[in-house]
């Protein structure tokens, strides 16, 4: 496997061919911030935080997706990106109900997180406030509309670890929606094998265990291979068909 | 079928079509459908079998004739006489006084001389007007599939794809990416199946040049596909149809039935080694799918949501197998260039914009229709000279291009020439071709927001800055609208349409903000004025200016 | 003259101004350094003219927060909003995936224990908005202080800037929401 | 009687799933084909319900949701079924240009409900259409299958109201 020199904030990297410019920052402790990213998950690109600067090209790349090429310079932190990262977690604060005061996961959640990190100190856009659902009817989980981010790492992991593809999203643009089966509610799935893989890598206090209250669910969110249970079950699955959504 | 089988076909057709005293050609695409063609397509055929004299003409559908205004129209093809706006009445006349006593019937014809057909030069729309939409015959006696055959008999792989290189071809779906270099790269990609995909997934809200082509002209695609195959190494072809052009689709399934049963599509194509063969895919009303990382993912059945590039489709496309994407106008232009060579393309258009470019002229100008304009051709020209300008009455104010990713060019602009980085430079894009004319009654604020709306509906949803930044854009919008603006919010309208122009994941979201930018590049005061003051402090108590900390 | 400062209770409640009052001794410091000039915790009638700081508690729910949101501005060189509820709508905005009639037959009519009926008089009552808003939505704000409530020492931070005349920028130890 | 109907119902029904199978089997019961089927499936039963999706994903080997992912992703695929009578309003730029929001206005008053949505008779639908292609006849509306050019106001909701009276004569 080759190797590529190549520079990224003033400091010379290299990196095999095949890493991104992602996995290249955080083998080296160079933070970048991501949020639909999660290690042992395929790589989507879309929720635009991890987005450097690369001398010559006057586009954006995000770091999950893009591998850097020999001679490369490039820029995690430039005023520009800091700006646009604030506008996006901005964004996201506006799309959802968010209220994290009486969220499970407060003080253990990835987009407050976040919105420390920018310095988020109020949001300029108004709140749209969507009527979103609340599903409970499953027998240890908990879906909470209200508070999802859409980065889909729900429905990567049902589909690229488990196996199962309960999730998927339906409609489309700013009616997007997690949905399980048919829409249907999730305690109703045959599909789902009550794995909770969903539950641990949501980002935020959208997927939840049953019984957990105000601040007190702590995810383990570093990516363990949990023993695939479903994927036997489906013929439909296959490794190559990645999800990518 | 051999070569030679297809040039006797060629040669019998023409004999066929000699014995006619007269071609009376009436438009069947989809514009003249919507004005009535059908009734007087019949009343046509009744008068002239009333007056014993079917059977010395031909009467035949063609593809659009341009000036989709004025349908329904019909063409006299010997004495080259066009026909507006044929009802029944007007159809019996034709019959009755030119075909009969061979006087014009001057009253309802259009001047063939006028601008809107002079300042014209067709290349791809050569054909409308000319032949039988639905026979392969027909084409194939318009010299059609003679570039696939020049192609077989002798040229190799790269002869086609240095031709294309030389010919300077851009795409012609907006973005005007050299089709040669395209090819190139999807040649050299290695790997034991490639694609060819044909982008007919025309999605902006006025323009319907594909459809036009489709259904006037199907083969001169496939050829085109045929070509682009035998160049990069592939044996499939895919069409991918909106479903809302029924007839288009219709027309294309013919053609390749036609096609394959003469052997011009299909394995061993003309005797030779090269096999290729054309599916259609049928689209479900989804805009970003003109977007080729979401075409592709939509021809295989999945929602068409686009995936950061690179990879480009070039190299990891249709099943992550090499695949060439142009849309359908690029592919048009091949055979003709195939036929003729590169430098007779070369000589037409600008150094950098070799060829023409078709447009779909709409709005509030006299005449409106389906154009085909050498590229450089001043604006000024298209919307005045051929369009007639604006109806009596009402002044110009901007010229729309490239749809809800394009902007408004106001009257200043007006000289600029139509080639892709000359309307770039004014903040617009070349795009598809849709060409909106506005006059002094169009509340430009109200058309950024129109357009915001459909970009809103539009996007996928994949990527934050689009799914949620053009839903912000457009309330502000809205807000402004409505006169509920403020100084703050026209602001942030700014800074969020720069931000989602550059974070967005696919083209959608990169060039949404467009028509927001260019109307406020050129209209400003039309949105500074509807903004609204805000309440601030009227007192006097001390002040407070230092800041403790960072200000961020 | 010291500066003159106000707080006000809006949609809330009212933990914020608990948080307040949790500054216990620091609360004697300050008073030496300012003018409380109006305050649900003081018995003033109307809001003052010429205020230099005012604190805002909670969103922008009905008719009256927001006629006294405009007050309010027009008369503070300098607003803060105060809380989660004032800079994100938080527990409050929670009713906006509702309509306003259906919240009042929640509340007046399905859980009332008897005389169940809306209260309909709105010469006297204020009329609940479509949407609870954060208080910037509705007038312009000049910083924000987090938290649900905000802590003792956000509080003082943000005082004793303001006080030494400094607009208040928290550090990142200070954004905390919930 | 009841009886009776019901049997050619179910006889219908099963004719229309015949068909449906048979445009599966022509795409070899490819997962890559759904888009297909699901134009084939609306063509047979008008709108694609949850009870037909299911068909589709257990004929396809499918995961359900992908298959209702896919249908709600793009706007030619209804979930619901249609009014009785379609008015497709086109609002493309050169119908926009030449005043379709304000039919679209008037309609909406008119019928009492969105575009996209069917009046509570279930007489009419109202769909938006994303450029018909027409656009020298701007604004330009389809009703039932046909094209009306050069559209007013006026002339729109005339229309609509004679749609709905013919259902309103019909059920009388």
């Amino acid at each position: 496997m080759g190797v590529v020199t190549f520079t990224m904030d003033d400091v010379q990297y290299s990196a095999n061919e095949g890493d991104t410019i992602l996995k290249v920052a955080r083998d080296n402790g160079v933070h970048i911030p991501t949020l639909c990213f999660l290690e042992g998950l395929s790589p989507v690109g879309a929720c635009r935080l991890c987005l450097v600067e690369i001398e010559g090209s006057p586009k954006l790349f995000p770091a999950c997706t893009t591998k850097p090429a020999e001679g490369m310079i490039v820029r995690t932190q430039t005023e520009r990106l800091k700006k646009y990262r604030k506008m996006i977690v901005e964004l996201l604060a506006s799309e959802g109900n968010h209220q994290c005061a009486v969220c499970v996961v407060n003080g253990h959640c990835e987009l407050q997180d976040l919105a420390y990190e920018v310095g988020l100190d109020h949001v300029r856009f108004p709140y749209l406030y969507p009527a979103k659902t609340l599903d409970a009817s499953h027998k240890e989980f908990v879906i909470d509309r209200n508070r999802c981010v859409l980065c889909t790492r729900c429905v990567r992991v049902c589909h690229e670890v488990e196996g199962a593809h309960v999730w998927d999203i339906a409609n489309r643009g700013i009616n997007c929606e997690i949905i399980a089966d048919m829409n249907t509610p999730w305690g109703e799935s045959d599909l789902c094998t009550s794995c909770g893989k969903c539950v641990r890598v949501c980002p935020v206090g959208a997927l939840l265990e049953k019984g957990a209250t105000v601040g007190e669910l702590k995810k383990e969110r570093g990516f363990v291979k949990v023993i695939v249970t479903a994927r036997s079950k489906h013929e439909w699955i296959t490794v190559e068909d990645h999800e990518e959504e | 079928m051999t070569i030679e089988d297809l040039h006797e076909l060629a040669e019998k057709e023409r004999q066929r079509q000699a014995q006619y005293k007269y071609r009376i050609l009436y438009c069947s695409s989809a514009g003249c459908v919507s004005s009535g063609c059908e009734a007087a397509r019949t009343a046509l055929k009744q008068a002239l079998e009333e007056h014993g004299v079917a059977k010395q003409c031909e009467l035949v559908g063609t593809g659009c004739l341009g000036m989709c205004g004025e349908g329904p129209l019909v063409l006299v093809h010997n004495d080259q006489t066009l026909y507006q706006r044929v009802d029944a009445t007007i159809a019996r006349k034709i019959v009755e006084e030119h075909i009969l006593k061979g006087n014009i019937v001057r009253e309802h014809t259009i001047d063939l001389n006028d601008p809107f057909f002079a300042e014209q030069k067709k290349i791809v729309l050569e054909n409308m007007g000319k032949i039988n939409a639905e026979s392969i015959e027909e084409y194939i006696a318009a010299d059609g599939y003679s570039a696939l055959v020049k192609v077989l008999s002798g040229m190799t792989p790269e002869d086609v794809i240095s031709e294309i290189r030389r010919s300077n071809l851009r795409g012609r779906g907006g973005a005007g990416y050299p089709t040669g270099l395209k090819w190139d790269i999807v040649r050299k990609s290695p790997s034991d199946q490639k694609y060819v995909v044909c982008n007919a997934d025309e999605g902006d809200p006025g323009a319907f040049m594909d459809r036009s082509v489709l259904e006037g002209d199907p083969h001169r695609v496939l050829e085109g596909m045929a070509i682009a195959g035998y160049a990069v190494g592939a044996n499939q072809g895919y069409i991918y149809v909106r479903a809302e052009y029924p007839l288009a689709i219709e027309r294309l399934r013919l053609a390749i039935k036609q096609a394959e049963r003469l052997g011009i599509l299909g394995n061993r194509i003309l005797e030779s080694n090269f096999n290729f063969h054309i599916d259609i895919r049928i689209g479900a009303g989804a805009f970003v799918c003109g977007e080729e990382t979401a075409l592709i993912r939509s021809i295989m059945g999945r929602r068409g949501r686009p995936r950061p590039r690179p990879p480009f489709p070039s190299e990891k496309g249709l099943w992550d197998k090499p695949t060439v994407i142009n849309n359908v106008e690029t592919f048009a232009n091949v055979p003709p260039i195939i036929r003729n060579g590169a430098s007779w393309f070369t000589s037409i258009g600008t150094q950098k914009s070799p060829g023409t470019k078709v447009f779909a002229l709409a709005g509030k100008v006299k005449r409106t229709g389906l154009i085909e304009v050498p590229m450089g051709i001043s604006l000024r020209k298209v919307v005045f000279d051929i369009g007639g300008g604006t109806p009596d009455g009402s002044t110009f104010k901007a010229v729309q291009t490239g749809g809800p990713s394009g902007g408004c060019i106001p009257e200043q602009h007006l000289d600029l020439p139509v080639d892709y980085e000359s309307l770039q430079s004014v903040g617009s894009i070349m795009g598809s071709g849709g060409m909106i004319v506005m006059d002094n009654t169009s509340d430009m604020v109200d058309v950024a927001k129109f357009f915001m709306e459909f970009c809103m509906d539009e996007s996928c949803g994949k990527c934050i800055p689009c799914r949620v930044g053009t839903k912000h854009i457009y309330m502000m919008l809205d807000k402004i609208v409505k006169e509920e603006g403020t100084e703050e919010d026209f602001a942030l309208l700014q800074e969020l349409c720069v931000m989602v122009k550059e974070t967005s994941l696919c083209g959608l979201g990169q060039s949404a903000p467009n028509p927001v930018l260019s109307t406020i590049r050129f209209f400003r005061e039309e949105y500074t004025k509807k903004l609204q003051p805000t309440s601030c402090y009227e007192g006097n108590a001390s002040t407070i200016t230092e800041t403790n900390g960072e200000q961020k | 003259m010291k500066p003159r400062v106000a707080t006000v209770w809006l949609g809330g409640c009212s933990g914020c101004h608990m948080s307040f009052l949790d500054l216990d001794e620091r609360l004697i410091e300050l008073a030496d350094k300012m003018e409380l000039v109006y305050s649900p915790i003081a018995d003033i009638k109307e809001f003052p003219h010429n205020v230099d700081v005012t604190l805002v508690e909670g969103a922008i729910t009905n008719s009256e927060n927001e006629e006294y949101a405009h007050i309010i501005r027009k008369r503070s060189k300098f607003i803060v909003a105060f809380g989660d509820c004032a800079t994100t709508g938080n527990v409050t905005a929670m009713r906006n995936r509702f309509t306003p009639d259906e919240i009042l037959k929640r509340s007046y009519i399905e859980l009332a224990e008897k005389n169940p009926q809306i209260p309909n008089d709105y010469t006297t009552l204020a009329q609940l908005l479509k949407k609870a808003r954060p208080l910037h939505e509705v007038i312009k704000v000049d910083a924000w202080l987090h938290g649900c409530p905000p802590t003792a020492d956000q509080i003082w931070f943000a005082m004793t800037s303001l006080l030494e005349g400094k607009i208040p920028v928290l550090p990142p130890a200070y954004l905390r929401y919930g | 009687m009841v009886a009776q109907s019901k049997k050619a119902d179910q006889g219908k029904i099963d004719n229309r799933y015949k068909l449906l199978d048979r445009a599966i089997t022509k795409h070899h019961n490819s997962g890559y084909a759904l888009i297909e089927i699901l134009h084939v499936a609306q063509g047979i039963f008008g709108y694609l319900d949850n009870e037909l999706l299911y068909y589709i994903a257990n004929a396809l080997k499918l995961p359900p949701s992908r298959v209702y992912g896919v249908a709600t992703f793009y706007h030619f695929f209804r979930l619901k079924p249609q009014g009785k009578h379609t008015f497709v309003l086109c609002t493309g730029t050169a119908c926009y240009v030449k005043g379709a929001n304000e039919i679209q206005r008037a309609l909406e008053q008119e019928c009492k409900c969105s575009f996209g949505e069917t009046t509570s008779d279930g007489s009419v639908s109202l769909i938006s259409a994303r450029c018909v292609g027409s656009c020298g006849l701007a604004p330009v509306a389809v009703i039932d299958d046909k094209v009306y050019g050069k559209m007013t106001v006026d002339e729109a909701l005339q229309r609509v109201r004679e749609l709905r009276e013919t259902e309103k004569e019909r059920n009388v």
